[in-house]
């Protein structure tokens, strides 16, 4: 045998079996990361400017591909960024500035590392009794850096946006923890398969417990900025808030970081609440064990998505101090309450 | 019911130079000295806005002539009718004291005013530029002695040598 | 009848009702438009509005019909329209004589219409379009003859005429012009069969 | 007294742009002028942590000179200057104008002109109306009542187009009458789309008005009492919703407006909530006025819409055109007499006062018997509402502006002028 | 010949040194080719989005032609709010001289490639102000590719003026080579911007005008 080919074979080997497909770095950069990360970004996007247009009488994206129905749209809008001008400000903090919305998008995809899409052991990407706590955990890291963003930009705006970013942070950060610990709660375990596989019955936790998957739905509405939360980048007063600076591809990051952090919100919602790859029960296979139950995940994660990108249409934007008053005095109860109901439900037995 | 004109007659007395019924306003003219106490005055009898302040600039008579149109909102009766409070300054030393503390609705208006006539308004809280740049408001546009020039309608040309851009 | 007062306020709910019924009653409006859409856009380059006869287009000059009176000249406001001197060649003085004629400069023009009314003699008239662009200002300002020439229009090879009608429930609802689109296809046949079958491909 | 204008200093001084020294913990915000909640002006604001502590609006971005350009230009030319004021309300903006020289010429409307330019009134006051809030809407963040918004003015403006010829840009009332009678399809059309608006108003109170989020935003924010409004001297339905009893077209009706059965609505509480109901409000009784209004026109028979001084010496081409006997010329249309291109207006002094989307227009004329306007004072809504920004934001949030901004349904171009 | 040699040299020393300037534009080169270069093309015009700068009262018809009866963002053109995210300007009639200042500088604040239309009459000779004191013409701030007359122009002729506006990117590859050369050579400034907001002008020619 030729030694070179050899080598090559082994490179091979290593590179595609112990590098792509081991667990943690595929499932950060192919499913259900990166790479899918965006293919639904580019759809929730379409589809949140399509739904708007049907709301408002009229067609939205329609002249780029009219056949269906302008889908390749975002894919022009992100050629576009990736090749316009990136322009530097000189009174920016150029290190952070230019560091920010990568770091951002990186950390936004960190608690998929956590987030195990299947029951079948040897596709977990990194097995652990308690990746829920985990997955929660990373999920508060990306919004520091969208609050430096601003700092950095050296800009009113911005910094102004930076700052209700932050209170925006402080506030939904307790409530989507305590949500999605009531079914730490109620299941007795911080294991996200286990989890699951006690829905696998039919008893989701969101039909038992719907407050706290209310609660949660808003916090993720509230930390993504969605309608009608979208008060750190709102234009009437802040023009884009943090990302006022931003040109070209970074603020394309910017603008995929915010769906890639809903994007994974909503696969942990689908897997606490609405019961993961239930009703399916993954075999032992690379198809049947890994590629079918992350296909339910997603279609249930695209659906929750779907909900958020409507209500763009119905609704307007809340005050600061308003939608600070509805996380601290409404929805902090809410999930103290669903917390209660939770454990009475646990102690009762009904799940 | 005593007309509008009898009731400013009686309220303003021997200040009133000449008042008229013009078409859509009467027109009180009162001297500059006496103008913010006939104000007051007329405050008092209940006008309680003013709706435009305009001032004409007469460059013959070397006159600029102030008039506030002031009505009312609270009172209906008197809502009817539109007041023009009218004064004539000195077109070379353009001072008046100003009605902005009286009716707080002059204050735009009189800052208006002054940037296109520079006419002063002595006593005026916040006396600035208000829509041009400084530039432009230091010829004080709307005064007659600066002159718009109208295009001609016509084009000297004979057919031949028509040279579509030239002439625009 | 003049006109009467009548003393309203905010419609108020009470907190529960303003919470639930609120916030129903906007999804489920929102809902219903998601799923009937009552799309009234315009596919412009693919159709395009048969505008009415009375639209105040682009404006077209008759020749024949100048009197020279400079009323248009006169009358517009934005001095669009200009009078040009043009030597004319008298058949019955057997001389020549100079005559103005209108010229226009649609950098300028504000289409109010003032021109094409004033005009004693009716010779000038708008056309019912009004959606044409420049690359280059010169283009706009027309010399005499492009002035007596209706302007080229795209849209008519582009797209379908279709007019809006009003409807109770739909406010605005278009409908192809097929008046109009017959009376096209029956020029185009003509033309057809004048120029035989080379042109098929390019219609 | 010229302090205050330039300030010789170091460094790129831009213009209107005078920098106030803040204090600790203050800083200012400019809105504007390009930026989304601001439109064509620009807004100093003085923030304290959240609260806005001082706002200077600082306009005339927009500032074309109509008042000077009206002193060059001949009488019926300044019809169409003055309506750029705001085109998308140009019958009401310009039928002042037109009124005040009626005056000065001793000439008034025949009847049926009368009753043409107060559809043609109500009809921009439908979509001005629509406008606004389309604009309240986006200012809010919410998207889908600014299409709406716009999708529905679209029926009005169709409507004007099929009356005028033109889309916003009317040019419609002239001295003495208007230029265009209504085709013949126009009032069945027009009940079709005033029965569809009225529908419509409702779906928009529950999206928009009735949406908790929104009444939230708006509810006790920018409340202005009686005695305020009336001390800042507002217009139109900002003072209405404060509950001042006053519109033109009750105090002193004008046109067709003292014979047509409609209500003022007026409210209490003045707040910006209190001022968008108005609005919508103000829409259902224009929509009305438009039933009423086109009823008549059917009614009656179709001639002297234009004063008889002018009419009466028409040559026959000119009826022949009334009649759309000549090909490319659209029915019902009146020709202007050359006159109109060199009117001369007897000497006077007028003023005229109507009742336009946004509020009171007001015109000051003055004559001196020449063929140009010796002074043309306007006064526009939007330029007696900008002093409300002044005074009634300060005390509120910094999210609070384009709520207060968007309530009182701003348009810069009017104000500038 | 030898100069040549020289200079290559010099370009594979800088190569070696990892100087960035000539790695990024031979990255730049080798980028923009053939397909890519279209594919930018075909991108930039179905993005193009125009920034919030409504200058004056064509601002409404804007609105409409963004409205759902014209509905331009079937173009895959948004309104946008911070230049800083836009390629394109819609000059919505007069601009003052107030507010030339605020243009250019937003002109500038747009990343390249970047594209100008100018809308109504008063933007293109002043319309019905040709003659006011307080106006100046938005094609002597900055370089417009696009004319549409009217006052105001319809929505379709501003959905009209973005067709073109396509037809032209995709005809004449602007975008590409704007990225490539990192400069725009056929269109230039007329007043420099010192005297637009410094308002002085003295030394500009007004009357020239370029196409």
């Amino acid at each position: 045998m030729n030694p070179c080919y050899y080598a090559c074979y082994i490179v091979y080997k290593v590179i595609v079996y112990d590098i792509i497909f081991y667990p943690p770095v595929y499932q950060f950069l192919i499913i259900p990361g990166l790479i899918t990360a965006i293919i639904i970004a580019i759809f929730i996007i379409w589809f949140e400017r399509k739904a708007a247009a049907y709301v408002q009488m009229r067609y939205g994206p329609w002249e780029i591909a009219p056949k269906i129905g302008g889908a390749t749209q975002l894919l022009a809008d992100l050629t576009r960024y990736a090749m316009q001008e990136i322009i530097t400000p000189q009174t920016v903090d150029t290190l952070q500035y230019l560091l920010a919305p990568i770091v951002m998008v990186v950390l936004a995809l960190l608690p998929l590392e956590a987030v195990p899409l299947t029951s079948v052991k040897p596709y977990f990407p990194i097995p652990s009794g308690y990746s829920l706590l985990v997955a929660v955990a990373f999920t508060t890291l990306s919004p520091l850096f969208i609050t430096m963003m601003g700092w950095a930009s050296n800009n009113k705006f911005s910094i102004t946006g930076s700052v209700r970013e932050s209170f925006m942070i402080t506030s939904y950060e307790l409530i989507s923890v305590l949500g999605l610990l009531t079914a730490a709660a109620m299941t007795r375990s911080y294991d996200l398969v286990k989890i699951v596989n006690l829905q696998m019955s039919g008893k989701w936790l969101g039909l038992i417990n719907p407050i706290a998957l209310f609660v949660v739905f808003i916090a993720v509405l509230m930390s993504t900025s969605g309608f009608p939360f979208e008060i750190p980048e709102s234009e009437s007063e802040l023009v884009a808030g943090p990302f006022t600076e931003y040109s070209g591809l970074l603020y394309g990051l910017n603008m995929g970081g915010a769906y890639i952090r809903r994007w994974v919100f909503s696969i942990l919602i689908t897997l606490v609440f609405l019961g993961g790859w239930a009703p399916y029960r993954p075999t032992p296979g690379v198809i049947t064990g890994y590629l079918i139950p992350s296909l339910i995940v997603s279609l249930k994660a695209v659906v929750i998505m779907g909900i958020m990108s409507f209500l763009r249409s119905v609704y307007g934007r809340y005050r600061l101090d308003q939608a600070l008053g509805i996380a601290w005095e409404i929805l902090i109860p809410l999930a103290l309450l669903a917390f209660g109901i939770g454990l009475a439900e646990a102690y009762f037995g009904i799940i | 019911m005593i007309s509008l004109q009898d009731m400013i007659k009686e309220a303003l007395g021997n200040n009133i130079i000449k008042i008229e019924d013009n078409k859509g306003y009467i027109d009180v003219v009162v001297p500059l000295e006496k103008l913010k106490e006939s104000a007051i005055k007329v405050k008092q009898l209940g006008f309680d806005h003013v709706k435009s302040v305009t001032a004409v600039d007469y460059i013959q008579k070397k006159q600029f002539m102030v008039t506030y149109h002031i009505s009312s909102y609270l009172n209906e009766e008197l809502s009817r009718h539109v007041l023009g409070l009218s004064t004539f300054i000195d077109r070379d030393n353009p001072h008046i004291p100003s009605l902005a503390t009286i009716w707080t609705s002059a204050e735009f208006q009189e800052r208006e005013v002054y940037e296109f006539f520079g006419i002063i308004f002595d006593g005026h809280p916040d006396l600035r530029l208000l829509l041009l740049t400084p530039v432009v408001a230091a010829l004080k546009p709307l005064r007659k002695d600066f002159v718009v020039k109208e295009d001609s309608i016509n084009i000297e040309v004979d057919y031949a040598a028509y040279n579509a851009t030239k002439w625009w | 009848m003049p006109a009467k007062v009548s003393q309203k306020k905010n419609p108020k709910r009470n907190p529960l009702g303003k919470v639930f019924a609120g916030n129903i009653g906007a999804l489920a409006v929102g809902l219903k438009y998601f799923f009937d859409p009552n799309r009234i856009t315009l596919l412009y380059p693919h159709e395009y509005i048969k505008l009415n006869k009375g639209y105040r287009g682009f404006i077209v000059l008759i020749k024949e019909k100048c009197i020279s009176c400079s009323s248009c000249a006169r009358i517009c406001p934005a001095a669009a329209m200009r009078m040009l001197s043009v030597k004319v060649y008298n058949e019955k003085l057997k001389k020549y004589m100079i005559k103005k004629y209108p010229v226009i400069n649609y950098n300028r023009c504000i289409f109010c219409g003032l021109c094409v009314d004033v005009c004693p003699t009716e010779a000038l008239y708008h056309v019912p379009y009004h959606d044409i662009v420049y690359e280059n200002m010169n283009d706009m300002i027309l010399s005499l003859e492009d002035f007596q020439k209706e302007p080229e229009n795209i849209e008519f090879k582009e797209g379908i005429p279709v007019k809006y009608y009003f409807d109770e429930r739909r406010g605005l609802v278009k409908t192809p012009y097929m008046e109009e689109l017959e009376k096209r296809n029956e020029k185009e046949e003509k033309n057809q069969k004048v120029e035989g079958e080379g042109e098929k491909g390019a219609s | 007294m010229e302090a205050g204008t330039a300030s010789s200093g170091s460094g790129i001084h831009l213009p209107g742009m005078e920098i106030a020294k803040a204090s600790k913990n203050r800083y200012e915000v400019m809105i504007g002028p390009a930026h989304p909640g601001s439109g064509h002006m620009r807004i100093f604001v003085e923030v304290d942590g959240d609260i806005m502590v001082k706002v200077d609006p600082d306009i005339g971005f927009v500032h074309r000179t109509m008042e000077k350009l009206a002193e060059g230009r001949e009488w019926i030319q300044n019809i169409p200057l003055f309506e750029r004021i705001a085109i998308l309300d140009a019958c009401n903006i310009t039928l002042p104008y037109v009124r005040a020289v009626e005056k000065l010429l001793g000439i008034e409307a025949p009847e049926r002109a009368r009753y043409l330019r107060t559809l043609l009134c109500e009809i921009n006051r439908v979509a001005s109306h629509l406008y606004g809030m389309g604009i309240f809407g986006v200012f809010l963040g919410h998207s889908t009542l600014y299409m709406w918004a716009f999708g529905d003015r679209e029926v009005f403006i169709d409507l004007a187009e099929r009356l005028t010829g033109a889309r916003l840009t009317h040019t419609y009332p002239v001295f003495g009458g208007v230029r265009r009678d209504i085709p013949d399809d126009f009032p069945e059309d027009a009940r079709k789309a005033t029965r569809y608006m009225r529908k419509r108003l409702n779906e928009y109170a529950k999206i928009f008005l009735n949406n908790p989020n929104i009444r939230s935003r708006l509810e006790n924010v920018g409340v202005l009492t009686k005695n305020q409004a009336a001390e800042l001297g507002l217009v139109g339905p900002n003072i209405r919703a404060s509950g001042i009893r006053y519109d033109v077209r009750l105090n002193e009706p004008y046109e067709a407006y003292g014979d047509v059965d409609f209500e003022i609505p007026v409210f209490e509480e003045g707040d910006s909530l209190a001022r968008a109901w108005a609005r919508v409000e103000e829409v259902r009784q224009s929509l009305n006025i438009i039933d009423q209004v086109v009823t008549w026109l059917e009614k009656h028979p179709r001639e002297n819409f234009m004063h008889e001084k002018f009419w009466k010496t028409a040559p026959k081409l000119y009826k022949d055109v009334y009649e759309g006997k000549i090909s490319y010329s659209p029915k019902y249309r009146i020709k202007l007499m050359p006159i109109f291109a060199s009117l001369k207006v007897p000497p006077g002094k007028s003023f005229a006062r109507v009742e336009a989307g946004r509020g009171e227009i007001v015109y000051y004329v003055e004559s001196n018997g020449d063929i140009f306007p010796y002074r043309v004072r306007v006064v526009s809504p939007s330029f007696r509402n900008v002093i409300a920004f002044k005074y009634v934001m300060p005390g509120h949030r910094l999210m609070d502006l384009p709520a207060i901004y968007g309530s009182f349904d701003y348009f810069p171009p009017a104000f500038d002028r | 010949m030898g100069s040549d040699n020289k200079e290559k040299k010099e370009e594979r020393l800088n190569l070696l040194y990892g100087d960035l300037d000539t790695v990024a534009k031979m990255a730049k080169e080798s980028l923009i080719k053939g397909k890519i270069a279209k594919m930018v093309d075909w991108a930039t015009s179905f993005s193009l989005w125009p920034v919030h700068l409504m200058t004056s009262c064509c601002g409404c018809e804007i609105g409409a032609a963004w409205g759902p009866r014209f509905d331009n963002e079937r173009f895959g053109s948004l309104p946008w709010v911070s230049p800083r995210q836009t390629n394109l300007i819609i000059v919505e009639g007069t601009i003052t001289k107030k507010m030339a200042c605020t243009l250019r500088i937003v002109w500038e604040q747009m990343p390249y490639p970047k594209f100008a239309i100018a809308m109504g009459s008063c933007a293109l000779d002043g319309g019905i102000f040709y003659n006011s004191y307080n106006i100046v013409r938005p094609w002597q701030v900055i370089p417009i590719d696009i004319y549409i007359p009217g006052c105001p122009p319809r929505p379709e002729a501003v959905a009209r003026s973005i067709i073109e506006l396509q037809k032209m990117l995709k005809n004449k590859s602007l975008a590409s080579k704007w990225i490539l050369e990192s400069k725009r050579e056929d269109k230039k400034y007329i007043i420099p911007k010192e005297d637009l907001c410094g308002w002085r002008g003295e030394k500009v020619d007004l009357t020239t005008r370029y196409d």
